[in-house]
């Protein structure tokens, strides 16, 4: 059951051709990489996806809906949401309240409600609470929740963000290179980490550098070149696969 | 929320302790000013939601703010005698949102009354503010600054130019706002004590309404907006819907301040809509600290009731100046929450969403 | 050809050729007007652009540039001839350039576009105030240049001032002497440079700081120089600086931020649309109708008529 | 006891005379110990009487604000250095407003209730002082107005006054000036000010009863630095004369535009005109400019029989030398009227009850004052007519009488 399916998109920056007709598929529950050098569209790729830039031309299809058109908020609503390479905390907030911030999309009250502040807010302000600190437990982080986000190590920013992802319930979760700057133990702990989520059945598409971790964890890999899929399969497949071999090593045959 | 309350609690005694202070002391004539500046402090208030929790600089407030008081003089003021057989008149008459009215200098005047007008003038400024606020928001930085403070000026501009409006002189002779009977919003001496307590028991209710916003759901969404934009919407927060509710928002605290400020004055003049009105109104926001209602509305009551007594004297914009520079410079996060808030306690450094927005 | 004197004439009698000519005669008078309002718009404008390149930031305060300029160079001509007084005005305001960088710009550390916002704000402020308390409210002017406030230069209907000619001459000068500066000598290449990366340029050994001084002193020099040469023209007091500095901030903006010659022309963009709209609507408006515009240029193009889009989007707010 | 202690509360203003303020204030310290000293028995029986003042003395309107403060400044100071008004020492407060309505009814709560003044004089303009007009009614304070427009006393209300003339006798002085000179299509310029505006509405409301049509009819900003475009609309209208109705320095702008785009018609502007300094701004383009104006201008050239004379020439030249060489304007002579009025009706009414001095201005008639002869009534609480101008005109940088 294919739950993201892209569509030969392509998107250009001026002189550049950044992603040029693109097509893969996503199964529903399984992890799978989008690996490629430097510069090869990859970022690009998963802004394309998450809404942050419109493709100049193909399609977008998530859960069996066209959402190239819709704006990034939207699409988080419907089930994809996404982290950063350079992490995006929100200063000055508690991990909790990061995290509370992930419920944003599960919760109802507005402006006149919140100015209010109606017993129903009240309830449902418990509920987002109970919810974000049960992902912080489920995540390891339980004991950082009143600790200001941003004043933490890097590697545990790394995990709020995706608690803060995951807060969303995500059908989808959008990694981009969740293992940068993180020594092994953690990338190690993160590998776990993301099996951990696909395990809560959630499906996650990452973008990673590091090939150990691509090779554990991932179901199918993705490599990209220049803004073009120069080969899809199975960890194994890729690193035999002879293109995908120039590419990272160069053309020395 | 005990805590949030707490200090609403306690504000509202000191509010009390002065009043009492005044009328033992048999200087009730404070009141005055102090009732004037209630009006101020609820648009600071409201401006302090938009600059400090949703990031968005607006040099144009004292443009919503006329819009509301010049609505409401117009509607009260314009005279409908003349058109009494009209079917469209009568009928307003009949259904009440006319009404007749003794005028100042003899006379009855055929005018709308004070509610309606209240109404309209609310949500005409509801309009604009959507209007404008969609574009306008879109913007950053510099062109955002650009873009109110052009807006301010063409509101300016309106009613400088606008004959039915009094043009230069403004509107004058505005009738009491009359709440329920034996209750009205007017400058009358003998009213006083109970516009006093009216005027700040809105100011108190608009800080519950925006305290309680600040710690909901939506208050958490703009910090985050204000923090990260990209990240808030990844999370499927709509920054563009946030900012531009509580631009709304704020336009509408900025005008029912001007509604309730121009009955209470008995009449408003171009001076509200000038710019030099909304650089005020952000310096006070920014003497409290940004992102810092308290901060905001205690700057307001000091400087809004020392300005409003006439103790700068000819320095009254100098003494702004002043103020606005040292702050910016040496505690850009505000006088209060630096010395005396932190003191108190992490109750409000937790939501400040650090250094201001850009 | 008609000229002046019209009272005699009753309009009923005129030809269609001579309408037609006058309504000529009138659009290049329109023109002219609207040249003149643009120049002196794009005057302060630049003054803004030099500031905004050299630092990210919009000096609020640039206006009182054109306002203390105005207002030495008044005060100064009671003692000596007027190329003497103009040059004394514009050295003096160049000192109060340096004088406001180094006390209140230098020492902030990456300070936030809203905090620049509000300090140079508070600074256009308290200049003002200090004039007020200086000068006093009352309204001074300079000698023209050449002639009096009666002379014009005359072709057909078309009258010009002598003045505005000075006016429009000057301000070509300094976008000439400018674009030389940037371009040919070191420090104007240092000062690019700068505004360009001021990290990079630091690692070559530009002090940048001292960039952002000089960069306070050339606006205050242009705005003073500006403010000498409309002063005959209009008046100067102390609170005529701050109606400048919003329509220069307003073609600077249009123009787009940092762009001098853009700014020269959106300018005369700006300056030519509020005189010729005072030919179909009342005057009362004209400023309703400049700025509408503007905000409807910014909400389709931001980065203003020329500035690229991609360009505004690289620089960081 | 010399130097009594008068300009206590003359206010928070700072005009460039920092070394004698500061002497100044030294001898009313002094003054005041020495005063306290002496008796406070007999210092409490001659109270101070307390005349407010709410005048835009900084802010868009301080060329009206600034020097009716500084005339009321001297005029306090040399009633006291009199010995007061009956007996009684006067107590000025004087209170900026900026020109902003908001504050002026500040100020006037202030005033009536607290400072509980016995008159207010000002404020400087008509916007202000419609605001203010219903409290001080309501106060039962005498208001004595600095601002122009006509609706300030009429309808008439029981305590307000006004002592500049009025809009529409200036509006006529011009249009039978016109008539003299046959013109009969005009154009008019005003400036966005209540000055300008109330102005324009009663040219606009005179004009036909003079036979005379209004070509163009157009408003200009008070900011403005160049209206050539504005004059050229005038232009392009073919008219025979141009009023330029404003107050504000801009409408000098408006006299070197219209010449310089070879407008060669006469120029008329109104009483607003009135400042030296106006005309050394519009430079040569003021030659052979008309406009009505109260005598204060001219007051060397008026004829020695003229009742103003003697009182104009002397404050002239008390002014110039409070101010240290400043030329007064109208402007200061408006709250001239207004403290002299006042002072007058004190000793009239030879008391200091409101009610009894209200009543005693009412009665007024033939009170010489800058602004023209005054003769109040209970229906007329301006008490001057078209008589109290003088059709003016520029001739070599000066005001001079335009001679028929």
């Amino acid at each position: 059951m294919t739950l993201l399916s892209v569509r030969e998109v392509s998107k250009r920056f001026g002189g550049l051709q950044a992603v040029s007709d693109l097509s893969f598929d996503v199964a529903g529950g399984s992890i799978k990489a989008l690996i490629g050098p430097n510069g090869a569209g990859k970022t690009t790729l998963f802004n394309l996806i998450s809404g942050f830039l419109q493709p100049d031309s193909g399609e977008i299809v998530f859960g069996g809906e066209e959402i190239r058109k819709l704006s990034s908020c939207r699409i988080a609503s419907r089930g994809m949401v996404r982290t950063f390479q350079h992490i995006r905390l929100f200063p000055g907030m508690t991990v909790l309240e990061n995290v509370m911030v992930g419920r944003h999309v599960h919760s109802r009250s507005g402006f006149l409600a919140g100015m209010l502040n109606l017993p129903f807010t009240w309830k449902e302000e418990r509920r987002i609470r109970e919810k974000s600190l049960e992902i912080l437990e489920l995540l390891g982080i339980g004991a950082f929740a009143l600790s200001e986000a941003t004043s933490l190590p890097y590697g545990r920013q790394r995990i709020v963000e995706i608690g803060r992802a995951l807060a969303c319930e995500p059908r989808l979760l959008l990694l981009d290179e969740p293992a940068a700057g993180l020594n092994m133990r953690e990338t190690g702990e993160m590998g776990k980490l993301i099996e951990k989520i696909r395990g809560m059945g959630v499906t996650v598409l990452l973008v990673e550098h590091d090939m150990s971790l691509v090779m554990k964890i991932s179901d199918e890999v993705v490599v990209l070149s220049y803004g073009k899929k120069i080969a899809e399969d199975r960890p194994l497949s890729i690193q035999k696969n002879r293109e995908v071999i120039r590419v990272y090593l160069g053309d020395d045959q | 929320m005990v805590r949030r309350y707490s200090a609403v609690f306690a504000f509202a005694l000191f509010l009390v302790a002065i009043q009492l202070a005044t009328l033992f002391a048999g200087a009730g004539y404070y009141l005055t000013q102090l009732t004037m500046t209630a009006y101020y402090s609820l648009l600071t208030i409201g401006l302090c939601m938009l600059i400090g929790y949703a990031g968005q600089i607006s040099l144009g407030h004292a443009g919503f703010f006329a819009i509301g008081g010049y609505v409401s003089a117009f509607l009260t003021t314009c005279d409908l005698t003349p058109h009494k057989g009209s079917a469209l008149v009568s009928l307003l008459s009949k259904s009440g949102v006319l009404v007749f009215r003794p005028g100042l200098y003899g006379g009855t005047l055929l005018t709308v009354h004070p509610w309606p007008a209240c109404v309209v003038a609310i949500l005409l400024t509801v309009v604009i503010a959507y209007l404008v606020g969609g574009p306008v928001l879109k913007l950053r930085g510099h062109y955002l600054a650009m873009a109110t403070l052009g807006f301010g000026i063409i509101i300016l501009r309106i009613v400088l130019g606008t004959e039915s409006l009094g043009a230069a002189d403004g509107i004058s002779d505005v009738p009491g706002f009359p709440l329920f009977p034996g209750l009205a919003i007017s400058g009358d001496s003998s009213l006083r004590v109970s516009n006093y307590y009216m005027a700040w028991g809105l100011v108190i209710l608009g800080m519950v309404f925006l305290l309680n916003l600040v710690h909901s759901r939506v208050g958490r969404a703009l910090a985050a907006v204000h923090g990260a934009e990209d990240a808030a919407s990844a999370v499927g927060i709509p920054t563009a819907r946030y900012k531009l509710h509580t631009f709304v928002l704020s336009a509408v605290f900025a005008s029912l301040a001007g509604v309730l400020l121009t009955h209470y004055n008995g009449g408003i003049g171009p001076s509200e809509a000038s710019v030099m009105k909304s650089v005020r109104y952000v310096a006070i926001v920014a003497a409290g600290g940004m992102a810092n209602l308290w901060g905001a509305l205690m700057m307001s009551l000091v400087l809004n009731y020392l300005s409003l007594r006439g103790y700068f004297g000819t320095f009254d914009d100098a003494v702004f100046g002043i103020i606005l520079l040292l702050i910016m410079l040496f505690a850009p996060d505000g006088l209060l929450r630096r010395h005396i808030l932190a003191d108190l306690g992490r109750m409000f450094s937790r939501n400040a969403a650090g250094e201001e927005g850009s | 050809m008609l000229r002046s004197g019209a009272c005699a004439r009753s309009a009923c009698s005129r030809s269609l050729h001579e309408e037609r000519t006058k309504d000529l005669e009138f659009f290049f008078q329109y023109l002219v007007a609207g040249i003149t309002y643009g120049t002196i718009y794009a005057i302060v404008a630049i003054g803004f652009n030099i500031i905004y390149n050299a630092t990210g930031i919009i000096n609020f305060a640039q206006g009182e540039f054109v306002m203390l300029g105005g207002m030495t160079a008044v005060t100064l001509h009671r003692f000596m001839p007027l190329p003497a007084a103009i040059l004394g005005a514009v050295v003096l305001t160049t000192i109060v350039g340096a004088i406001i960088e180094i006390a209140f710009i230098r020492w902030l550390r990456r300070p936030s576009v809203l905090r620049m916002i509000v300090i140079t704000i508070a600074l256009s402020i308290l200049i003002r105030e200090t004039a007020l308390h200086i000068w006093g409210e009352s309204v001074r002017s300079l000698p023209y240049f050449t002639g009096s406030s009666m002379t014009s230069f005359q072709w057909g209907g078309v009258y010009v001032s002598p003045q505005i000619l000075w006016v429009i001459g000057i301000g070509v000068f300094v976008v000439a002497a400018l674009g030389a500066f940037f371009n040919l000598t070191m420090l104007g290449r240092q000062m690019r440079a700068c505004s360009a990366n001021r990290d990079a340029a630091r690692l070559c050994g530009i002090n940048a700081g001292n960039m952002v001084t000089l960069s306070f002193m050339i606006s205050a020099a242009i705005g003073a120089l500006g403010g000498c040469i409309i002063c005959p023209i209009t008046y100067v007091q102390y609170d005529s600086g701050t109606p400048l500095a919003i329509k220069g901030f307003t073609v600077a903006i249009l123009g787009g931020l940092g762009n001098s010659t853009a700014a020269v022309g959106a300018g005369m963009i700006l300056g030519i649309l509020e005189s010729f709209s005072i030919w179909v609507l009342p005057a009362a408006y004209k400023e309703v109708i400049a700025i509408s515009i503007l905000l409807l240029i910014l909400f389709v193009r931001p980065s203003g008529i020329f500035g690229s889009a991609e360009a505004a989007r690289l620089k960081d707010f | 006891m010399r130097e009594p202690a008068s300009p206590v509360s003359i206010g928070s203003h700072d005009y460039e005379r920092k070394e004698e303020k500061m002497r100044k204030y030294i001898g009313v310290v002094l003054g005041a110990l020495i005063a306290s000293l002496i008796s406070g028995a007999f210092a409490r029986a001659a109270e101070p009487i307390r005349i407010g003042a709410i005048f835009a003395v900084t802010g868009p309107a301080s060329f009206l604000g600034a020097p009716e403060a500084k005339t009321l400044e001297m005029l306090v100071a040399e009633t006291n250095r009199k010995g007061g008004v009956l007996g009684r020492k006067i107590d000025l407060i004087i209170k900026d407003s900026g020109a902003s309505p908001e504050k002026a009814v500040s100020f006037a709560k202030q005033l009536i209730e607290e400072d509980k003044v016995f008159a207010i004089i000002g404020p400087s303009t008509s916007g202000e002082t419609m605001k203010i007009k219903g409290i001080a009614e309501q106060g039962k304070t005498i208001l004595l107005s600095c601002a122009a427009a006509e609706e300030i006393v009429n309808p008439v209300a029981k305590w307000v006054f006004k002592t500049p003339q009025k809009d529409s006798d200036a509006v006529i002085k011009i249009f039978q000036e016109m008539k003299r000179m046959k013109i009969s299509r005009i154009g008019v310029l005003s400036g966005n000010d209540g000055f300008g505006n109330a102005g324009k509405g009663q040219i606009e409301k005179l004009a036909p009863q003079y036979g005379i049509t209004i070509a163009a009819n157009e408003v200009y900003d008070a900011k403005a630095s160049d209206l050539t475009a504005e004059v050229t609309k005038i232009k392009a209208a073919d008219v025979q004369a141009i009023i330029n109705w404003s107050v504000v320095p801009a409408q000098a702008i408006v006299i070197k535009n219209a010449r310089q785009i070879g407008i060669k018609v006469p120029i008329f502007q109104s009483h607003g005109f009135g400042n030296i300094k106006y005309v050394q701004a519009a430079g040569a383009a003021a030659e052979g400019v008309m406009f009505p104006a109260g005598r204060l201008l001219v007051a060397d050239v008026l004829p020695k029989s003229n009742p103003q004379r003697e009182l104009l020439i002397r404050y002239k030249k008390n002014y110039m030398s409070f101010c240290s060489g400043e030329e007064c304007s109208t402007f200061g002579g408006h709250a001239y009227d207004a403290y002299t009025i006042l002072l007058k009706a004190i000793g009239q009414a030879k008391s200091t009850d409101k009610e009894a001095v209200r009543t005693a201005i009412e009665h007024l008639k033939g009170f010489v004052g800058t602004g023209g002869i005054f003769n109040f009534s209970p229906t007329d609480h301006n008490g001057l007519n078209v008589d109290a101008f003088e059709m003016l005109t520029v001739k070599n940088g000066k005001f001079a009488l335009l001679k028929k």
